[in-house]
């Protein structure tokens, strides 16, 4: 069966010289370089390419194009395997391997077909009620039926093996589409000098153009599509695309667009990503997208075999191939008699051509002229065989004339519907044409214009008269000079006589409407009937239009059904929305290259290989990364995080902190630009010192902590938390900007110019004063605590704070970044015989949390200064951001929750973040709930499990109470006592060494 | 499935807004009230709001107890749902997984998880290898946020959301309840203080309380009595991809990127992230958003990079300013608010229509909702699940 | 997709930016009372239509913009830097949704 | 003890170029080129000198512009502030501008918050096409052209330095190698050369 159906002349896709081998549900076909995966095997004479969604019933392909409903397959295998992939738009490549879907054991016999028998139940809105008898079987026994059942082909497991990138791009003029008013549309704004982008879904321009019938500029119309494109393609301003699918028109004149790199590949080749999707800032736009075929609604009307007439014309010219050797035509309308000559020229046997029209048009007067059998008023009624069509029945419409005509291909053509998709994006209305049948778009609204077939307008010349003109007006309304009129390229005039509306044709079986969700004529009717009046009702209920074409060839046929349901001219049922994208695109291809590792950006640290080499397990921290602990050898997690916290206490420790935020400020009035900032003073703060500061959000909520230094009168230094180093900097902005502007303070992030380390714990002067040598005096008199010095040391400008988190002497050391491993290996050198140790997160979290210092874990976005224990830090004697707010009621209500420390029992084993504070463990529940845990560690300097809570009443209340750390999610109820949350050194002596 | 009534002259109650919250007060206030003569007036065709636009699911995994003890009532209302009026939902208990990613954000988890359990309400902690049998295709190898667990919500799942409406819809209609669609609210009419109808394109309807359901609209609608609400509408998108054969059987959100996923009942992978992020009243979004939220999709799933997308669209959500609703009296006599749903209202669906309906009916808060005020945010009582504060577009 | 004229940059894509919110709200003087410090962080209008919002630059020159921009249509009347005076414009025929 | 060694924040960069070079089919199309050290400042005018320090400095008044002085070239970055990149990486160079400017405004040591990239060859506008959403179309910025913007999710500055065309980008050096990956996996499919640009004057 190789090749059956393929003529031995034709086909302006393909090369006969390159023939290319494939699979299809196993079995080994040949094809053509050129062919679709849809177009070689029908030359094959495989016509079953699928199973319908609700019926399982037998289907070929019922379009040449991404509106294709019916062919879909699973194209390539393992992690590349792709579900739903149109036959129509595959590129044949050697060594494709595709399955068809949704069929069990193969689909040639299907056993879920026999939904067909159930049919009766499974009709419109057949989810909502079938299933209720008795209701609690619905989640045990028929969700899981309907849930398998879900669904048509399967995705790949594994993780896409293939890479996407993003592309951004600007033109005056973006033409969408390369059929003839496409191409007649770049050419004429190509010539006036505009950034011309012309895009087109196919991987050829000509769109459906006959390439031999039909005549432009004199030449056959497939030279004339060649040489366009030459033309094109030598214009320097202008950009051809081909396989790129333009799929969503946004707001401002922003499209995108997926062009498919790498699909016609057995894989990407060269670094090549497998799509690419490019984001088009246009000024002006012509649609020129061209128009869908529609079916006519008749029994058994999906049958494979029964195909579009205008996608059986395209398989001819395209690929060379007859869809059948003996073809009826069912027609409403004068395209078909194109497929006709088509087929006629090609050598492929037409029956008889089935006009619904009464009268003879001049294209059926032709035709029959030419020896054609044309039947006027007729219409098909039936569609006829076994698992393909072998015959059809017709009549006229009033019923009489009964005929059985056998054919192994039914063509039909109910019409054609101008593609309007892209247009009702931008929120143009389409309206109604009676004339053509067919819904039209509005005004344009936004920088765009339709032409061609999208517009209404059928006929070549129209189509390339108008793509001309459209191109012209855009590039003159991108505002580029366009000069002399040009001439449009020009064709043979034709007549076309009028359509005639054919919805549903006569008949009780099942005609189908919307193909792939198996909605028919009648479930519209019975939706109808159920009181579903609006059509975005009936859409839902019925899932017209919903499956994988977005209703394409359906939409306008089922409107049709349901305006003469509701006794209605179709105008007033009005349409549904189309929504992006046009056609269906990857998830892989929005998201380009951020997957995996490369979701976010990766921060590092100056230091970041010193940790790395001392065998560092990091962290992520925001987009940082940073080391949380430093195992040795044989040594479990916390063994490694309490050994670093004994050890900054005991001898000394060094810790990357270069991920906090730093603030360079500057400008005679910064002091007062942070007394408004922070809820403390700081005009009295001396250069050369550092302070503690807390600022609030506008609701008095607090916003962050951090440490800022005066390093001159106009010069300060400010540190935020890691987490929110950018939120402040825009706060920041916003009261210089716009709540400030007449104070002079100007400053800059500096989170990258500096790295630094904190050195704390006992020796920590001592291994700095090793480092620095005679570089920067340590003592307490030059450097007490909160004492801030630049020095210069080595070669780099250095500073210095005295600052502890820890509790411990501690200091931090600022150098510019490009010296962070330098100085950190000069501290390390120098710390050698002083017991000094690496550190990482985790011992910072244990030393901070024995201090009762708030971290994270405290800074909720739902905490008050006050509620930290640090209400009195707030400034009555100066105004500052969140002042007034932070004095509500329910801000400085006693029985707030506030910060406390909480001490494990003895006995039991652990304690949790995240527990909740219960006085009564057997009656615990949210409402006795007096508060939850924040922060845990199993202290080594005060030998038990401690924590910080927020506790309501907080110590005033609970002080020396024992309470329960209730934490279900983990089954555990420990008993802890409310303690200070200063657990160790309470009196601060150890800052001093 | 329901009449298509002309309005009457005078309603005991009319409900603004056909949408989820509408339909289900009005069900409620028949069905638990006795209060029959109401009229629930859309602007459009009924449901198709946010209750038609939504990712359909629905959990109760809040921390306040404001919240926890409001969406359990709606927990419960949904389990007993589809018997109550006979339609299949398609109610499907698939469980919902909160993944989380680091150690502060375990710790959170736990308090709202602990929170949730002394509530009375189901949440345990998963493994990674309990969320590897779960759900497969979650990488665990190459995420750039490791996953370190998550936070389980076995009773929480997913619905048919329009059977949502029509179910309420018929209820009510059955019970006697008006629909009037295609009726536009152009006013609220107030005499000495107290609400007593609305003015619509189909003329003068009185009624003896005016309630408003409006989601989106909520400020638009309450301006008209004079009312000015800590309210902001903004876009939310969602999508929905191909039809594909079974592979995620929970909803799971991304604990360190904006993305959430479920997979319906026909097959399509539904999912969704965060606000667009800027005032608007257009129910379509834009690009950055949409790649940002597949993005996180292939941070945690990089198998579905082949899946495709289908379909987009965009809800309006009544960003309230701390991320909790209203359902509560007004500063006008008879006049009554349930708004500020965020992008939670659909899950909120019978709990907010069984309490409006008690407040309406009684004139007075149900214990549930009587933290759901106005007066919340100039008490400083604010319900801030996030803790992001005042800034609507990022609650 | 939004595309903002920063008064500073150009012409920018809104992944550039920050939004902010509601810039008719004034920040009052500090020793205005509690409740004027309530508007001025709660109450907004939310207009259908119109709207003066901030969309701060954080991916360009760190400015916060002023923008006037339909809620409806997205589409964009007028942008302004921090401290300009913008106004919504008349009601004009706009077919934009 | 000796002064200290810098390290790139790229790492060792014979490394990289040894890693990274000729990675690409056929003849490279794009040059990714690694400045070895940026010597740069912030400069900020302060309240009501923005015009008087860009008399003072010569600086081109329009935004968008790089200005090239003798000793440095200026980026405006927003209004009444400018990143001055010196030429030959001469350190302290600021220091000078400090002076010249005479309390007019203030500058801010970033010499090291920053590494600078190259991109140049054939292919450099695609290439930059693939994270860069301006438009850089010959029609629209040419040599001289400066902005700031945001490429694979990290704000750069990005400055064309001529018609070929040939672009600097300067990013924070947290994200230095974040980016690099990115940029130089994108540029594989163009075939792609790294080099060194090393300074005139050793800091």
């Amino acid at each position: 069966m190789t090749n059956s159906h393929r003529m031995s002349t034709g086909g302006v896709r393909i090369d006969r010289n390159k023939t290319v081998m494939f699979r299809f549900d196993g079995k080994t076909y040949q094809g053509f370089h050129g062919d679709t995966l849809a177009s070689a095997l029908l030359a094959n004479g495989v016509k079953l390419m699928g199973r319908s969604f609700k019926y399982h019933r037998p289907r070929g392909c019922l379009t040449a194009g991404s509106e294709e409903p019916n062919a879909i397959v699973e194209l390539r295998t393992g992690a590349r395997r792709e579900p739903n992939t149109r036959a129509t738009i595959a590129e044949l490549y050697d060594g494709l391997e595709a399955h068809s879907q949704n069929r069990y054991p193969s689909l040639k016999f299907d056993i879920q077909s026999v939904n067909q028998l159930l049919s009766p139940f499974l009709t419109a809105g057949f989810y909502y009620k079938t299933f209720m008898w008795p209701a609690s079987f619905w989640e045990p026994v028929y969700e899981k039926i309907i849930r398998k059942s879900a669904g048509l082909g399967r995705a790949a497991v594994e993780s896409d093996p293939d890479s996407y990138e993003h592309s951004h791009t600007h033109c005056d003029v973006l033409v969408v589409g390369a059929g003839p008013a496409g191409l007649a549309a770049a050419l004429s704004a190509g010539r006036t000098g505009a950034r011309v982008l012309l895009v087109e879904e196919q991987a050829e321009p000509g769109g459906m153009v006959s390439p031999l019938l039909d005549v432009i500029d004199d030449l056959p119309a497939a030279d004339w599509v060649e040489q366009s494109l030459a033309n094109l393609e030598a214009m320097e301003n202008v950009t051809v695309r081909l396989r790129t699918t333009l799929f969503g028109y946004y707001d401002h004149n922003v499209l995108a667009a997926l062009e498919r790199v790498s699909d016609h590949l057995s894989e990407p080749e060269d670094d090549q990503p497998r799509q690419r999707m490019w984001t088009i800032r246009a000024k002006q736009v012509v649609l020129a997208c061209g128009s869908h075929e529609r079916m006519m609604a008749f029994d058994n009307n999906d049958k494979p075999g029964v195909m579009l007439a205008g996608a059986v014309r395209l398989f001819v010219e395209r690929y060379g191939v007859a869809p059948g050797k003996r073809v009826v035509i069912c027609t409403n309308n004068d395209d078909a008699y194109k497929t006709a000559a088509s087929l006629k020229q090609a050598g492929v046997e037409v029956t008889a051509i089935v006009d619904a029209r009464g009268e003879l048009s001049p294209a059926a007067a032709r035709a029959r002229e030419q020896g054609l059998r044309v039947d006027s008023g007729f219409v098909p009624c039936k569609a006829i065989g076994h698992q393909q069509v072998s015959s059809v029945s017709i009549q006229r419409r009033d019923g009489s004339g009964r005929e059985v005509l056998a054919c192994d291909c039914l063509a039909i053509s109910g019409g054609y519907s101008p593609d309007v998709h892209l247009v009702s994006q931008t929120g143009v209305a389409p309206i109604w044409r009676d004339d053509i049948l067919g819904f039209v778009p509005d005004m344009p609204i936004r920088q765009e214009r339709s032409s061609g077939a999208c517009m209404g307008t059928f006929d070549l010349a129209g189509c390339l008269t108008e793509g001309h003109a459209a191109g012209r007006d855009a590039a003159k309304k991108a505002g580029v000079k366009v000069g002399r009129a040009t001439k449009a390229p020009s064709a043979p005039t034709e007549e076309l006589a009028a359509p005639v509306a054919v919805w549903r044709c006569p008949g009780n079986g099942k005609a189908f409407v919307d193909f792939q969700n198996d909605v028919t004529a009648k479930d519209i009717q019975l939706a109808h009937q159920e009181g579903f009046v609006s059509v975005e009702h009936v859409k839902r209920y019925t899932t017209l239009g919903m499956a994988t074409d977005q209703g394409k060839t359906s939409n306008v046929t089922g409107i049709a059904l349901l305006a003469e349901a509701r006794g209605e001219p179709i105008p007033d049922v009005g349409t549904t929305r189309f929504r992006p994208p046009y056609s269906p695109v990857a998830i892989g291809a929005f998201a380009g290259h951020e997957r995996g590792k490369e979701f976010q950006p990766v921060r590092r640290t100056a230091m970041h290989e010193c940790g790395e080499k001392l065998g560092a397990v990091f962290v992520e921290a925001g987009q940082w990364l940073r080391p949380q602990y430093y195992p040795k050898s044989g040594e479990g997690v916390m063994e490694s995080i309490y050994r670093e916290a004994r050890q900054v206490r005991e001898t000394a420790g060094i810790c990357d902190v270069s991920t906090l935020g730093k603030i360079e400020i500057f400008g005679p009035d910064s002091g007062e630009f942070l007394n408004r900032l922070y809820i403390n003073g700081w005009k009295m703060l001396a250069p050369g010192k550092a302070r503690y500061g807390l600022m609030l959000r506008e609701d008095g909520y607090v916003m962050d902590d951090g440490t800022t230094s005066r390093l001159a009168d106009d010069h300060y230094f400010m540190t935020t938390t890691t987490a929110n180093a950018a939120r402040v900097l825009a706060h920041m902005d916003h009261a210089a900007q716009v709540l400030w502007p007449d104070l002079d303070v100007h400053f800059c992030s500096a989170t990258e110019q500096w790295c630094g380390v904190a050195v704390a714990g006992p020796n920590a002067r001592k291994i700095l004063a090793a480092a620095f040598g005679s570089a920067l005096d340590m003592s307490d008199e030059n450097l007490p605590f909160m004492g801030v010095r630049s020095f210069d040391w080595n070669g780099a400008r250095a500073r210095i704070f005295r600052i502890s988190f820890s509790g411990e002497l501690a200091f931090e050391v600022n150098v510019p970044w490009t010296y962070g491993e330098a100085m950190w290996d000069a501290i390390w050198e120098a710390g050698r015989d002083h017991g000094l140790i690496p550190y990482g997160t985790e011992a910072l979290s244990v030393l901070r949390i024995e201090k009762g210092h708030v971290a994270g874990n405290e800074l909720d976005g739902r905490t008050t200064a006050a509620d930290m224990g640090l209400g009195k830090m707030m400034s009555s004697k100066k105004p500052f951001i969140g002042q007034k707010l932070a004095g509500r009621e329910g801000m400085i209500d006693d029985q707030r929750a506030t910060l406390v420390g909480v001490k494990l029992k003895s006995g039991a084993q652990r304690l949790r973040g995240g527990a909740h504070l219960v006085a009564d463990q057997n009656n615990a529940n949210a409402e006795t709930s007096l508060g939850w845990v924040t922060s845990v560690c199993d202290s080594p300097a005060v030998g038990c499990w401690i924590g910080l809570a927020y506790v309501r009443g907080g110590l005033a209340e609970h002080m020396g109470n024992t309470l329960f750390a209730e934490n279900p999610i983990y089954a555990e109820s420990p008993e802890v006592e409310i303690c200070s949350p200063h657990f160790f050194d309470p009196k601060g002596e150890r800052i001093n060494g | 499935m329901w009449r298509d009534p002309q309005p009457k002259a005078e309603y005991d109650v009319v409900i603004i807004g056909g949408g989820g919250h509408g339909l289900a007060t009005a069900y409620y206030l028949a069905k638990e009230h006795g209060i029959t003569n109401v009229a629930v007036i859309e602007k459009g065709w009924i449901g198709g709001g946010n209750v038609g636009r939504n990712t359909t699911i629905f959990r109760s995994n809040y921390m306040f107890p404001a919240n926890t003890h409001f969406y359990e009532k709606g927990m419960k209302l949904w389990e007993g749902l589809e018997r109550d009026f006979n339609f299949n939902a398609m109610i499907s208990q698939r469980g919902v997984i909160n993944l989380f990613h680091s150690d502060p954000q375990r710790d959170a988890f736990a308090r709202r998880g602990n929170a949730m359990r002394l509530a009375g309400v189901d949440a345990e902690f998963v493994s990674p290898a309990q969320l590897k049998e779960m759900v497969p295709i979650l990488d665990f190898d190459n995420a750039r946020f490791p996953i370190q667990g998550g936070l389980m919500q076995r009773r929480g799942g997913t619905i048919r959301h329009d059977a949502v409406a029509w179910g309420y819809a018929r209820g009510a209609d059955s019970r006697g309840v008006d629909i009037l669609q295609n009726c536009e609210v152009k006013d609220i009419l107030i005499e000495g203080g107290a609400a007593v109808g609305v003015e619509t394109s189909k003329g003068t309807i009185r009624a003896k309380k005016v309630a408003m359901a409006v989601a989106g609209h909520t400020t638009q609608v309450a301006k008209m009595a004079g009312i000015n609400l800590p309210v902001e509408s903004h876009v939310l998108q969602a999508f929905v991809s191909e039809g594909i054969k079974p592979l995620i059987d929970t909803v799971v959100t991304f604990g360190a990127g904006h993305f959430y996923i479920s997979q319906s009942d026909k097959g399509g992978l539904v999912f969704g992230g965060d606000l667009d992020g800027y005032n608007s009243y257009a129910q379509r979004g834009n690009l950055p958003m949409m790649e940002h939220v597949m993005a996180g999709g292939m941070a945690i799933m990089p198998a579905i990079g082949r899946v495709r997308l289908l379909r987009h669209w965009g809800g309006i959500m009544d960003m309230s300013f701390d991320g909790s609703p209203f359902i509560c009296k007004t500063g006008v006599e008879k006049l009554y608010l349930n708004g500020g749903w965020c992008y939670g209202g659909f899950k909120a669906t019978p709990a907010s229509g069984w309490c409006y309906a008690h407040t309406i009916a009684k004139d007075e808060p149900h214990e549930l909702n009587e933290k759901f005020t106005i007066d919340r945010f100039r008490q400083g009582r604010m319900i801030d699940e996030k803790g992001v504060g005042p800034n609507p577009w990022i609650q | 997709m939004h595309r903002i004229d920063c008064p500073w940059c150009g012409t920018r894509d809104e992944a550039e930016f920050q939004y902010q919110g509601d810039a008719t709200a004034t920040r009052p003087a500090p020793d205005a009372a509690e409740a004027d410090f309530f508007d001025y962080v709660y109450s907004r209008d939310n207009p259908k239509g119109w709207h003066i919002e901030w969309w701060h630059h954080v991916g360009g020159c760190r400015q916060w913009v002023k923008v006037v921009r339909n809620t409806m249509t997205h589409e964009i009347h007028a942008t302004g830097g921090p401290q300009s005076k913008l106004s919504v414009p008349k009601p004009s025929g706009s077919r934009l949704r | 003890m000796a002064d200290f060694k810098p390290l790139h924040p790229l790492g060792n960069l014979d490394e990289l170029v040894e890693k990274h070079s000729f990675f690409g089919p056929g003849s490279a199309a794009i040059t990714i080129g690694v400045r070895k050290s940026v010597e740069c400042a912030q400069l900020f005018a302060g309240n009501g000198n923005q015009a008087k320090i860009a008399k003072k400095l010569n600086f081109d008044s329009s935004t968008g512009k790089a200005t090239e002085t003798k000793g440095f070239t200026a980026l405006p970055i927003a209004p009444g502030q400018w990143i001055l990149i010196s030429k030959n990486s001469a350190p302290g160079f600021a220091d000078g501008v400090a002076k010249s400017i005479n309390g007019l405004g203030y500058l801010s040591q970033q010499s090291d918050s920053r590494i600078c990239l190259r991109v140049s060859g054939p292919k450099a506008r695609e290439l930059m096409s693939r994270g860069c959403r301006l438009d850089l179309h010959e029609s629209h910025s040419g040599a001289g052209f400066c902005a700031q913007t945001v490429m694979a999710q990290i704000g750069v500055i990005l400055h064309q330095l001529d018609d070929n065309p040939t672009y600097e980008l300067y990013l924070y050096a947290g994200f230095a190698r974040s980016f690099f990956h990115w940029l130089s996996h994108s540029a594989a499919q163009f075939g792609c050369d790294i080099e060194i640009i090393s300074n005139q004057i050793k800091r």
